[in-house]
């Protein structure tokens, strides 16, 4: 069987393209995403039908939240930490951690955004199969924290990928992490699969 | 399924009473349908079973949010994962990559249309059933490689090729050890050999057991010998570019072959639904229960091995092991056909303990050898 | 051995292919990338990728002051703050020609002992993730780390980023609670790392996976300036807190655990001998603990004078150097931090080659890095 | 203790040897002239009771006028170790001779010397950046870049 073969780069052009999707990223994001919560103010269009329908399933979109994996810097070991034994996330569902973005409903975004790191996280983020949502762990995901002046760093997560809950902290504290996971909990349950159709 | 209707239909006659209400593919209908609930909530169950259990060994709770101590757990996530958006990779092979998850999640449940769970009650009693089990059993792998192939993902091929590499490898000490079961049972019927179990097989084929769980963990990529998804080498193998509904289906095929395998050891070796007091399908799930309980135990503890050391401990290991085995059996059912079976198990047992000594003097994994 | 075994794959004529393995993948530590070039299941080439975590903090550390720069050591080696800490603080102070108090230095000596359990915890939790031993090892180490992690923020009100070292000494004393709480630890200690050698130490899989596999010899280990754990299980007894005491380690009495051959196995093993000893050190300081002050008299603002000075200590990754260049001002006008995973992982391909997938990764594993403080 | 030897003594033996390759010494460093650096460099390596194994590190510092290259020396062997340094003159094209052929620990630190100080070196097998991506603009350690 023939099988199509691609071009192949060589190194320096792989670097080169990388350099260049980096650069093109870099002007294309200069503003921050909006925060996607204009859902919430909606009046939404419910019926009886699809309330028990949006309650069993809104259930079950947020008891099981499996995060994928994104674990640039310091605050890994915290939700690493929030992870283990002491704070245990496994009790909502959340102890399998999706190798393969794919698979996964949650980014937990842990650490400082690098530009060079920047089409890595986009890319993970699209990946990942709808419905998804994103929690901005940490100073450096909500603003570049104390790297903020750097020339290298991503002034906040929300210029590459939009983000639904924000948790303060260099780094959070694990019941910080647990207390934004709650509250992305309660926003789930407020979706709706009448306004999610549009 | 349908493939094995007319075989079904010899066999239907003699294991159900003849004055059911309703015609023949009524009862084939009905009794498929109950078989395959009663699966796919046994995989449930066990999820729930493993996620907990190994909660516990990691010293954390696991899942207790959702419903009472985490039982719907499982529930959630199917409900979750079934609504998911379904994403065909754009240079993928879309048909393959469609087929792939049924290819490989159908086998798992086929398997249950022979195993008893109680006198007779199984869909199937088929005359070859052990062989069906095992012919069944493989086609799961083609479902495997489809996947890896179908997603245009190289961690998805390599994940795929460790899974046909171990279960061409691991097919014949499995079967080897399920002819020892075979010779001393006299039949290839699965409600036969629990009928043969007066006494459990375990004891009478202590090595088989051993060979039939070590070499059936692998050929369903249990760990220590998950290789085809090794998390933290090739992200999650050969379904890595899998979403939604057909991931849903690979992570049930995962849990509905180790359901499958277990109830095969539980059939083959630990008396099937044979036992006192309780009723005959709570006996057989318990035992299922149990030896999975072993198989989530070896997950939690051991370290995965190397592709080239699963090889070698199927050809160097279990393959030599597995023939001395059936050699032994079958001199023994030669030699002392009405031999008590208790004088067996303490001869077996030390046969067991003796080639196993030797085997691991003369045969080590690796240390920095590459073996293949 | 490696390359007749090479050559012996070669004559099938399979066609090399390129697996990029990171930046985001389970095992690689953050988001470091392996461009690895396999022939079937064989690592024929693998060169490192970095940079994805790279902020600059040599440069931002020119726009502070001089202890405004303490933050930003913290998030080096993000798992071992303590001694990211301390190792500055000895550059500045000895530019500045600062001395520090006798009990500061004993307290510098716990923390930065304990930190190096902390650290050590992950390393062999995260070595036998890499294994496949699915989380169960690394669960159990990150309880007991969470006991260290407690300690410190004890002291600092922080669990991952202390930032408590200051120039000359600390900025506050301990609270009346740490000492009881580090006997207890002290005790407990050692019963928790017996726990941990018995779940896989002679496991028959481990050895199998891990012994003879990734050797680094002695010599490639100091040619590629490689450091800590890795240079000593290449069996080079090598320990900047011996061979060159920085603080007050002269004063203790240690042993350094070296390796034979240089494998992953023997890096294991050194990291779980090297907790031990640390522990034995932390015993002595917590036994010689004087009372009296934890910071000396230093300005606000430190100024010191014009010159150059570096640094270094045994930090758990290895050798952890400061290189600060003064003019005179408020702020460093050069801070050039020596990281030894940057160093280690020099020795990464020559390990690898050879070698399978799956090896490159417990390889990999066996290293030790952090991506803090190799990109910086 | 790790002996820091003095500069003054080695650059006497350098002296000897290389005739005019030293710039300067001081009791904590010496500083050769760049062309001499990787003749100077494998006289530290090779001379018996010197034996220099070990490059502990490789820094570069812009003074404006000029970048000075640092490398810390240490020998395993004697337990000692001594600090050279070598001048670069200008802000573009700069070039010195790598080091990597003698220690292969200098892989690393002078790509990230080259990727942020723009300093490329010689010799070395793969001269590109390191941390940053091809197409950044500028070297961020210089002192000027950014203002």
């Amino acid at each position: 069987m023939e099988v199509a073969r691609e071009h192949i780069y060589s190194d320096a052009d792989l670097d080169r393209v990388e350099g260049n999707q980096i650069e093109a990223l870099k002007a294309h994001s200069q503003q921050p995403f909006p925060d996607p919560d204009e859902w919430l103010d909606e009046k939404l269009e419910r019926n009886i039908l699809l309330i028990t329908v949006d309650a069993a399933l809104n259930w079950a979109r947020r008891s099981s939240l499996w995060p994928a994996i994104c674990f640039p810097a310091c605050c890994a070991f915290e939700l690493i930490a929030a992870n283990a034994s002491r704070f245990d996330l496994s009790r909502f569902g959340m102890e399998i951690l999706r190798a393969s973005p794919r698979q996964a409903d949650l980014m937990i975004t842990a650490g400082t955004l690098t530009w060079k790191m920047a089409p890595q996280v986009r890319r993970i983020y699209d990946q990942m199969a709808e419905p998804k949502w994103v929690i901005a762990m940490g100073a450096c995901a909500i603003s570049g924290g104390i790297f903020t002046s750097s020339y290298s760093v991503v002034p906040g997560y929300n210029r590459i990928i939009p983000i639904d809950v924000y948790v303060p902290g260099c780094p959070p504290r694990p019941e910080a992490l647990i207390y934004g996971i709650r509250m992305l909990h309660s926003k789930i349950a407020r979706r709706s699969l009448g306004t999610e159709a549009k | 399924m349908i493939l094995n209707s007319s075989l079904n239909s010899i066999a239907y006659s003699s294991t159900l009473p003849p004055d059911w209400p309703g015609g023949f593919w009524w009862h084939w209908l009905l009794f498929t349908v109950i078989i395959i609930v009663f699966a796919l909530t046994l995989v449930m169950g066990f999820i729930w079973i493993e996620r907990r259990g190994m909660g516990r060994m990691q010293a954390r709770l696991g899942p207790n949010q959702a419903g009472p101590f985490g039982l719907l757990q499982p529930v959630a996530d199917a409900l979750k994962i079934l609504l998911k958006e379904d994403i065909i990779p754009a240079k993928a092979d879309r048909i393959v990559h469609w087929l792939a998850p049924v290819v490989a999640f159908a086998p798992a449940l086929m398997i249950f249309a022979v195993v008893p769970f109680g006198d007779g009650a199984m869909l199937a009693d088929l005359d070859i059933g052990i062989l069906y089990v095992v012919a069944i059993a493989s086609i799961s792998a083609i479902g495997i490689f489809m996947a890896g192939w179908g997603s245009s993902n190289k961690y998805s091929m390599l994940g795929a090729m460790r899974g046909i590499a171990s279960v061409v490898s691991y097919e014949i000490p499995v079967v080897l050890a399920i002819a020892g079961v075979v010779l001393v049972a006299g039949s290839m019927s699965l409600n036969q050999i629990v009928l043969a179990q007066d006494i459990p097989f375990i004891l009478l084929q202590p090595l088989g057991f051993l060979l039939f769980f070590i070499g059936g963990c692998a050929e369903i990529n249990r760990s220590p010998f998950d290789l085809m998804e090794a998390d933290s080498e090739l992200t999650a193998g050969f379904h890595t570019e899998y979403s939604g509904m057909k991931f849903a289906m690979f992570y049930l095929m995962e849990y509905a072959e180790a359901v499958a395998i277990s109830a095969i050891i539980a059939t083959l070796f630990l008396g099937g639904w044979r036992g006192p007091l309780l009723p005959p399908w709570l006996w057989f799930v318990l035992k299922v229960i149990f030896v999975f309980f072993i198989m989530v135990w070896t997950r939690t503890t051991l370290p995965r091995v190397r592709i080239d050391q699963l090889m070698a401990l199927a050809w160097k290991f279990l393959f030599p092991l597995a023939l001395i085995n059936l050699i032994v059996t079958a001199i023994q059912i030669l030699v002392w056909p009405d031999a008590l079976p208790w004088i067996l198990v303490p001869i077996n047992l030390a046969i067991m303990a003796l080639l196993i000594l030797l085997w691991s003097k003369l045969f080590k994994l690796g240390w920095g050898r590459v073996e293949v | 051995m490696r390359d007749t075994r090479y050559a012996r794959i070669m004559v099938l004529k399979t066609e090399p292919f390129i697996l990029n393995i990171g930046p985001v993948h389970p095992s690689t530590h953050g988001v470091f990338r392996m461009r690895t070039t396999l022939d079937g299941e064989v690592v024929v080439d693998v060169e490192p990728v970095f940079g994805y975590l790279h902020r600059g903090i040599e440069k931002l550390a020119e726009e502070r002051t001089y202890t405004g720069v303490i933050p930003l050591t913290d998030r080096l080696d993000y798992v071992a703050s303590m001694s990211n800490n301390l190792a500055y603080c000895l550059a500045v102070e000895k530019l500045a020609g600062i001395s520090v108090p006798e009990r500061a230095e004993y307290l510098r000596v716990i923390l930065a002992e304990l930190q190096r359990i902390a650290s050590h915890l992950i390393a062999v939790g995260a070595f036998l993730n890499d294994c496949g031993a699915f989380f169960t090892p690394f669960l159990y180490m990150f309880r007991e780390r969470e006991k260290i992690v407690d300690l410190f923020e004890m002291v600092s009100g922080q669990r991952l980023l202390y930032n408590y070292m200051r120039i000359g000494g600390f900025n506050q004393d301990v609270p009346d609670e740490f000492l009881p709480a580090l006997d207890k630890l002290l005790a407990q200690m050692p019963r928790f790392i017996e726990e941990y050698e018995r779940l896989l130490k002679e496991n028959e899989i481990l050895l199998a996976r891990a012994k003879g596999v990734g050797i680094l010899p002695k010599e490639v280990a100091i040619n590629i300036s490689a450091s800590g754990p890795v240079l000593r299980a290449s069996g080079v007894k090598w320990d900047i807190r011996k061979k060159d005491p920085y603080s007050i380690y002269d004063r203790f009495d240690f042993d350094i655990p070296t390796g034979e051959v240089g494998d992953c196995y023997d890096r294991y093993r050194v990291r779980v001998e090297e907790m031990r000893q640390s522990l034995r050190i932390i015993n002595q300081a917590r036994r010689q603990l004087p009372a009296g002050e934890v910071k000396s008299e230093v300005p606000h603002l430190v100024r010191p004078p014009a010159g150059e000075a570096y640094a270094h200590i045994e930090a758990p990754k290895g050798e952890l150097g400061f290189h600060l260049v003064s003019d005179n001002s408020i702020a460093p006008y050069r801070c050039h931090i020596r990281a030894p995973s940057l160093l280690n992982l020099t020795a990464l391909r020559d390990m690898a080659i050879g070698w399978k997938v799956a090896d490159l990764i417990i390889i990999f594993g066996s290293i030790d890095i952090v991506m803090g403080e190799i990109d910086r | 203790m790790t002996v820091a030897l003095s500069g003054k003594e080695i650059a006497t033996k350098i002296e000897e040897r290389f005739p005019g390759s030293v710039v300067k010494s001081s009791p904590d460093s010496l500083v050769v002239k760049s062309e001499f650096l990787l003749d100077v460099a494998t006289f530290l390596k090779t001379t018996p009771d010197l034996d220099f194994d070990y490059l502990t590190a490789i820094t570069a510092i812009d003074y404006y006028d000029r970048f000075e290259v640092v490398y810390q020396l240490t020998s395993i062997k004697h337990n000692h170790s001594l600090m050279v340094k070598t001048h670069c003159y200008g802000r573009d094209n700069l070039s010195l001779p790598s080091v990597v052929g003698l220690w292969r620990g200098a892989d690393f630190q002078e790509r990230e010397i080259y990727d942020l100080m723009g300093i490329s070196f010689d010799g070395h097998p793969n001269m590109k950046r390191i941390v940053l991506w091809e197409g950044f603009e500028g070297h961020p350690l210089r002192k000027d870049y950014g203002t």
